[in-house]
């Protein structure tokens, strides 16, 4: 009856259940926000929210967010990363084995890398990655009782951007404004700074962002762009970038 | 192990040192043995005091030993085999660590030993007299650990915490060469006193430990402090070996009991 | 100890039982050792003592304290061993304080006597200045330098040519007003300095059980041999001043008073040969003077 | 021989089950009823060393509770009153989770309610505790230590602490003009110890004494496990209960403390009214253990002379 | 019987809580903050995790929930070290442990000012930590201080139970009762009858009649649905500030 999910959209039954009057609302730990019993044959629930008995319980406090016909998350703002499946991630190797890596993505444990899960690796051919090195990965599997393990290709085995990270400059933003880098369509900063400078960007959900651009000084506008995005409205954004732009192009 | 304000003393502490030395001239006079040659407590000087041993006294230790000699009272507990604490490199034999502690009630004057360094000494003295005994060579990579408290300080402290200790290994079914049994012995004003109590160990112008192996007739730790005319030292080691076989009798009785207790029950 | 193959090992130990070791002696024979007085102008009193390749210096100070509460008209005399990381390979780091603290409980055994200070190394009740208030400490320090076998007894006769070493400042005691405390004025012309009396100073002699056998003054390599040991301080009048067993094996009593009359007798002839060697370097010292 | 090596297989790998299957049928592990504590013995004057002090066994859990009474200087804000200072030990050899290099957490909490039930009782008066106003005063120094750690150590440390108060004797001293204290001696020991001072200088004399204690506290620890309650529980008990509520009452029925320390499932009204009744009982039952003890104790006193 | 004028020396009604102030997200290092005062006593409280835990401490069912109590100066006494272990098996009672195994979540807790009831006031800071870190928790706790001010104060009847009492009541009261209750959610479902908020933790001081103490909890537990409802507010604002750039 009731089905635990990711990000992903599967097929759901629908009924004629009635959503929860408190969606939209803020909600806190322990809310009781749908009776099961009055709620259709399938509920998917997202992050911060619990089945205990009949009921809905939550249990992070935010914004209580619903999808027809009948998925249901809380939605707020958290610094530490929790990984779930298929959340792209940017890490670094703190640890090195023959057989996998081990990368800190800033999550309650450290996660696997299987040292062949690269595209097109073998046991002959496989990138060499050492301990400080930054990663971008997808996050493949996650379990109570075991690291989530990661992986440097899609589904299909391609690359698909992933792989090691050279160079650039790594840093750590909330898990919020991750969210926002990575949300189509592109976001106001982003895409004000796409406007008038070129350099590389990987953003994980983790919070940790990867920048790599020409010159170290572009490289550290973008960092700070970002940073201060935070808590801009998109015009805010437009604005505070030009203003930084102007900086760089003055001399 | 201090309170913490203002410092406290006792008005008692050292009064039994005073009335010793207004009590006479000099050390030569101290009255360790009445007229009828027979020491406060009523004893012989070669007799040793009544000794009650229990093992089996700790629940949740793998073995434990209580020794009760009159006053010196000592509650021993053995851990073990277990995993070693310390990050030690890999290692054929397990360790032996041995750790004793006198309450902060224990002696005259309250926490006396609480700097550590007595506790220190006495926990490695233990170990020594113990170590040769128990077959470390049995159970690689662990750790066999004994902890002693002494409750009472009453006397002969260490041969005491020794004994005990033997005992609660013994009950703890570590496999071990021989029991170890150690008797203490005092020289006051020319005077050799088997066993000491407090009182004659502070008189004491030396003493003797010896702790044995009895079955093997091995010494397995040996110490002599204070100085010694010819002959008393050989006759101190002599009756302090004796006292050694006399307890190694005691104890061999007190696992008997325990043994037979735990099968009848 | 590493270094040493089997072979070695074998050829050491059926020396000791032929009664000639590797470097010539029989088992009861110590190794020669040297003397030299007054090597550090701070302390109150100091000697360095080589014996074999082990080096140690031995240091006396003098300081003003408090008496031991429950024996309020003795002075104190404090014992520590101290082992340069320089010494060997072992000591590097932490790895000195082990051995350290053994030697020095063993020290402490052979020269502070009964807890009244009756056959202490040297007269406690000479050292009051005050009854209860005021009393002389002497601090007695043995620096390891070089380790090869043997300390313990290098350091007591290192101590006992230290303290034939010592000079303690006179002290006078100025008569206080009323209820008040006197004080205390010290006086260090050399001239006017007390000596200590090292007559009762004992000496130790260590036995190291190899194989069957156990022989005096035991090298480093033959150390690495040993099963146990036994330190027995002996002093002037034959007394036994201290015994300490070490080593993890058993021994046999029959066999700890054979060793315990075997370290006696040598005690005897050891404390001649220093005695004679204290005056000898004595003698140098004041010909340089 | 098969079938008790299967329960205990059982025990070690499925605790849990092993125990609800005794809860269901109402009784423990150890054969005891839910609501039972263990049998409780207290001994006084164990250690002579000490000026009062006691050991107390609760079933195996042991505890052992020294005074020692040293002489301070009063405070200026209570120079009338002597002070009392505890300190609880869970030496290494009490339990195989007490390690020399590491403190168990209990230990901060154990000390801090026994003295919290002991002055919220009103059990010492410290006015008792004066020698001269002003100028010295006792502080009693209250060593427990736990000999064997098998669960419920709030209530066998609390006991004890009462019990080595009740044993307690304070020494006979002499104060001399300069506030400093000295022993009083008896018979021959004394008169040939040197004066200090001539005695007309002298400025009281205290008599040798016990307190006059007040109320005494009791307590009982109730252990919670899925809505039953547990009188008493044992190591292996407390390993598994959800949370534990600790009652201290004196014998007028007076509340001297609800301790309990979170847990992982609250308690209602009703509950806590079950645990005040269940340590009502128990409150009698330790108040009778302790006058039968000191009865006995002053009778052998009495035979010794 | 009525208590008429005898109001507090701060002017406060035997039931009137203190002026509550609750910031959250201060600290920019932790993954979650929250600063809490009740007039005169302020608690900042820091959460750090769910995070990665020496091998040695880890728990394989369970995140291992850690506090470490910062006093207002000085180094940690017995008291901090028992606040310290009392503040964290109360949190044990609502932080979802079993979800991050071998997992570490540290709460730090720094006392910034006591006058009184500082437990309480730092339960409080701590909760809204935990919620201001996305920690997942059953619900909320709300704790509160209540004094048993002596009878020979004049004041009769039941007057004399003092609400989140200052420093000054707490050391002149005959006894003090500390409490962390459980709070009644917002529900879309009634589940019949409820027989009040139970009790997490519960600490007191001094003597007092069973009687005087189940007053002191019913007091506690109305007290606590103002907290509750506080803490919602400050929740409230808290998150719309976030969500403000989305909005």
């Amino acid at each position: 009856m009731l089905q635990s999910s990711g990000q992903g959209d599967g097929p759901s039954t629908s009924g004629s259940e009635q959503a929860s009057s408190y969606v939209g609302q803020i909600v806190a730990p322990g809310d009781i926000v749908l009776d099961l019993t009055q709620a259709g044959k399938l509920v998917r629930i997202g992050g911060g929210l619990q089945q205990d008995g009949t009921s809905l319980v939550v249990t992070k406090a935010g914004r209580l967010r619903h999808t027809k016909p009948s998925k249901y998350w809380v939605e707020g703002s958290q610094r530490r990363y929790v990984p779930a499946v298929e959340d792209v991630v940017v890490g670094v190797v703190v640890e090195r084995y023959a057989e996998h890596l081990v990368i800190d993505i800033g999550g309650p444990v450290t996660a696997l890398l299987p040292a062949l899960a690269f595209e097109g690796a073998t046991r002959r051919n496989k990138p060499n990655l050492n301990i400080g090195d930054s990663v971008y990965a997808r996050v493949t599997s996650t379990s109570r009782d075991t690291e989530p393990t990661l992986a440097c290709h899609d589904a299909s085995g391609r690359a698909a951007g992933f792989g090691p990270l050279a160079k650039g400059y790594l840093f750590q933003c909330s898990t919020g404004l991750a969210r926002t880098l990575l949300s189509r369509p592109t976001c106001a900063v982003l895409e004000a700074l796409g406007g008038g400078l070129s350099f590389e960007l990987a953003v994980g959900m983790n919070g940790k962002v990867w920048v790599d651009a020409a010159s170290a000084a572009i490289t550290v506008l973008v960092a700070n762009a970002i940073i201060n995005s935070e808590f801009l409205s998109p015009t805010q954004a437009k604005i505070m970038v030009k203003s930084l732009l102007k900086q760089v192009q003055q001399p | 192990m201090s309170a913490r304000g203002a410092p406290s003393y006792s008005p008692y502490s050292g009064i039994e040192e005073r009335v010793m030395q207004e009590d006479g001239a000099g050390p030569a006079s101290r009255s360790v043995l009445g007229a009828d040659s027979r020491r406060q407590d009523g004893r012989l000087p070669e007799e040793c005091r009544p000794a009650f041993l229990q093992v089996g006294t700790v629940s949740r230790a793998a073995g434990s030993a209580y020794a009760e000699f009159a006053s010196t009272k000592v509650l021993v507990a053995v851990y073990g085999p277990r995993e070693s604490r310390k990050a030690a490199a890999y290692s054929d034999t397990s360790r032996l660590t041995c750790d004793v502690k006198l309450a902060a009630f224990a002696t005259k004057s309250r926490g006396k030993y609480g700097q550590g360094t007595a506790e220190r000494e006495l926990s490695d003295l233990l170990h020594k007299a113990l170590v040769s005994a128990v077959r470390l060579d049995t159970f690689p990579k662990a750790s066999v650990d004994v902890f002693a408290l002494v409750l009472e300080s009453g006397g002969a402290d260490l041969a005491v915490v020794v004994t005990a200790a033997s005992l609660a290994l013994a009950d703890a079914g570590i496999e071990m060469l021989d029991m170890v049994a150690a008797t203490s012995l005092s020289l006051v004003g020319g005077h050799l006193l088997v066993d000491p109590a407090a009182s004659e160990e502070r008189a004491q112008d030396g003493n003797v430990l010896v702790a044995l192996m009895p079955a093997r007739n091995e010494v397995t730790q040996m110490h002599l402090a204070g100085a010694w005319p010819d002959t008393h030292a050989a006759q101190a080691i002599e009756l302090c070996l004796d006292g050694c076989h006399k307890l190694d009798g005691e104890m061999r009785a007190c696992l008997r009991e325990h043994a037979a207790t735990a099968n009848g029950s | 100890m590493p270094g040493l193959s089997a072979a070695e090992l074998s050829f050491l130990e059926g020396g000791i039982a032929q009664d000639l070791r590797n470097d010539g002696r029989g088992r009861e024979d110590f190794r020669s050792f040297s003397i030299q007085l007054d090597v550090i102008s701070q302390a109150s009193g100091s000697a360095r003592v080589r014996l074999g390749a082990t080096d140690i210096l031995a240091s006396i100070k003098a300081e003003l304290g408090s008496p031991p509460a429950e024996f309020p008209h003795l002075g104190r005399l404090e014992l520590a061993v101290e082992i340069s990381p320089t010494a060997g390979p072992e000591f590097e780091g932490r790895g000195g304080e082990e051995l350290s603290a053994e030697l020095g409980k063993a020290l402490e055994r052979s020269f502070a006597g009964g807890a009244n200070g009756t056959g202490a190394a040297v007269d406690l009740a000479a050292l009051s200045v005050v009854e209860g208030k005021t009393c002389w400490v002497l601090y007695a320090d043995v620096l390891v330098l070089n380790a090869d076998g043997n300390i313990l007894d290098a350091s007591a006769i290192g101590i006992k040519a230290a303290l034939s070493n010592t000079r303690i400042p006179k002290v006078e005691v100025l008569a206080g007003e009323g209820d008040e405390e006197g004080e205390l004025e010290l006086n260090d012309d050399p001239d006017e300095c007390a000596r200590v009396s090292t007559a009762a100073v004992p000496l130790i002699v260590t036995l190291t059980k190899v194989g069957r056998h156990y022989i005096a003054d035991a090298t480093g390599d033959e150390e690495a041999q040993m099963s146990s040991a036994l330190s027995v301080a002996v002093n002037e009048k034959g007394q036994l001043c201290g015994v300490t067993k070490r080593g993890s094996a058993g021994i046999d009593p029959s066999v700890i008073s054979d060793m315990l009359s075997v370290a006696r007798r040598i005690g005897k002839r050891l404390l001649a040969k220093v005695d004679a060697e204290i005056s000898l370097a004595e003698s140098r010292l004041e010909s340089e003077t | 021989m098969d079938s008790q090596l299967e329960a205990e297989a059982f025990k070690r790998i499925y605790p849990e089950e092993y125990f609800q299957r005794f809860l269901s049928e109402g009784t423990r592990p150890d054969g005891r009823p839910l609501g039972r504590a263990r049998s409780t013995t207290i001994g006084f004057g164990a250690v002579s060393t000490a000026d009062g002090s006691a050991l107390v066994k609760i079933g195996s859990t042991t505890l052992l509770a020294g005074i020692k009474l040293e002489v301070m200087t009063p405070t200026a804000e209570a120079p009338d009153a002597g002070k009392i200072a505890a300190t609880f030990e869970m030496p290494p050899l009490c339990s195989p989770d007490a390690r020399p290099e590491r403190r168990l957490e209990e230990t901060s909490v154990v000390v801090q309610q026994v003295m919290n039930a002991i002055e919220s009782a009103g059990l010492v008066n410290t006015k008792e505790l004066l020698i001269s106003t002003g100028k010295a005063a006792w502080v009693a120094y209250l060593d427990i230590y736990c000999l064997d750690a098998d669960g419920s150590l709030l209530d066998a440390a609390l006991l004890a602490a009462v019990a080595a108060f009740a044993d307690l004797t304070l020494p006979p001293v002499r104060v001399n003009p300069e506030g400093h204290v000295l022993p009083v001696l008896s018979g021959a020991q004394g008169g040939n110890l040197r004066e200090n001072g001539d005695a007309s200088s002298e400025v009281v004399t205290v008599e040798r004494r016990k307190l006059t204690l007040g109320a005494m506290p009791w307590a009982a620890t109730i252990g919670l496990y899925k809505g039953h309650l547990i009188v008493d529980p044992t190591a292996e008990e407390e390993a598994l209960l959800e949370s534990t509520v600790t009652t201290i009452l004196d014998e007028a029925g007076r509340l001297i403390s609800l301790f309990k320390p979170g847990g992982i499932t609250a308690v209602t009204t009703a509950l806590i009214q079950d645990c005040v009744e269940l340590t009502r009982h128990r409150a009698r039952e330790l108040k009778q253990i302790l006058e039968e003890s000191s009865q006995e104790d002053e009778d052998e006193g009495d035979e010794s002379q | 019987m009525s208590s008429q004028g005898s109001l507090r020396k701060d002017g406060r009604t035997f039931n009137q809580l203190r002026g509550m102030v609750c910031d959250r997200g201060l600290l920019h290092r932790a993954d979650g903050s929250a600063k809490w005062s009740q007039d005169g006593t302020s608690v900042l409280v820091g959460v750090y995790g769910p995070k990665n835990m020496p091998p040695k401490r880890e728990d394989p069912e369970k995140a291992v929930l850690e506090v470490l109590w910062k006093p207002k100066s000085g180094i940690q006494g017995p008291e901090e070290r028992e606040a310290e272990i009392i503040l964290r098996r109360t949190l044990e009672a609502v932080v979802l442990a079993p979800l991050f195994p071998r997992a570490g979540i540290s709460v730090v807790v720094q006392v910034i000012h006591d006058d009184g009831s500082l437990l309480s006031c730092a339960i409080n800071a701590a909760c809204a930590a935990l919620v201001d870190a996305g920690i997942p928790m059953t619900g909320l706790l709300a704790s509160v201080t209540i004094a048993l001010a002596k009878r020979d104060d004049g004041a009769g009847g039941g007057a004399h139970l003092q609400l989140d009492p200052t420093r000054e009541e707490q050391d002149g009261a005959q006894a003090t009762v500390c409490l962390a209750l459980e709070t009644t959610p917002k529900a879309a479902t009634s589940n019949g009858s409820v027989e009040g908020e139970a009790v997490v933790t519960s600490t007191t001081r001094g003597a007092m009649a069973i009687e005087e103490y189940l007053e002191a909890l019913d007091r506690c537990r109305m007290a606590s649905r103002t907290i509750n409802a506080f803490a919602r507010l400050s929740l409230d604002k808290a998150q719309r500030r976030l969500e403000l750039p989305g909005t």
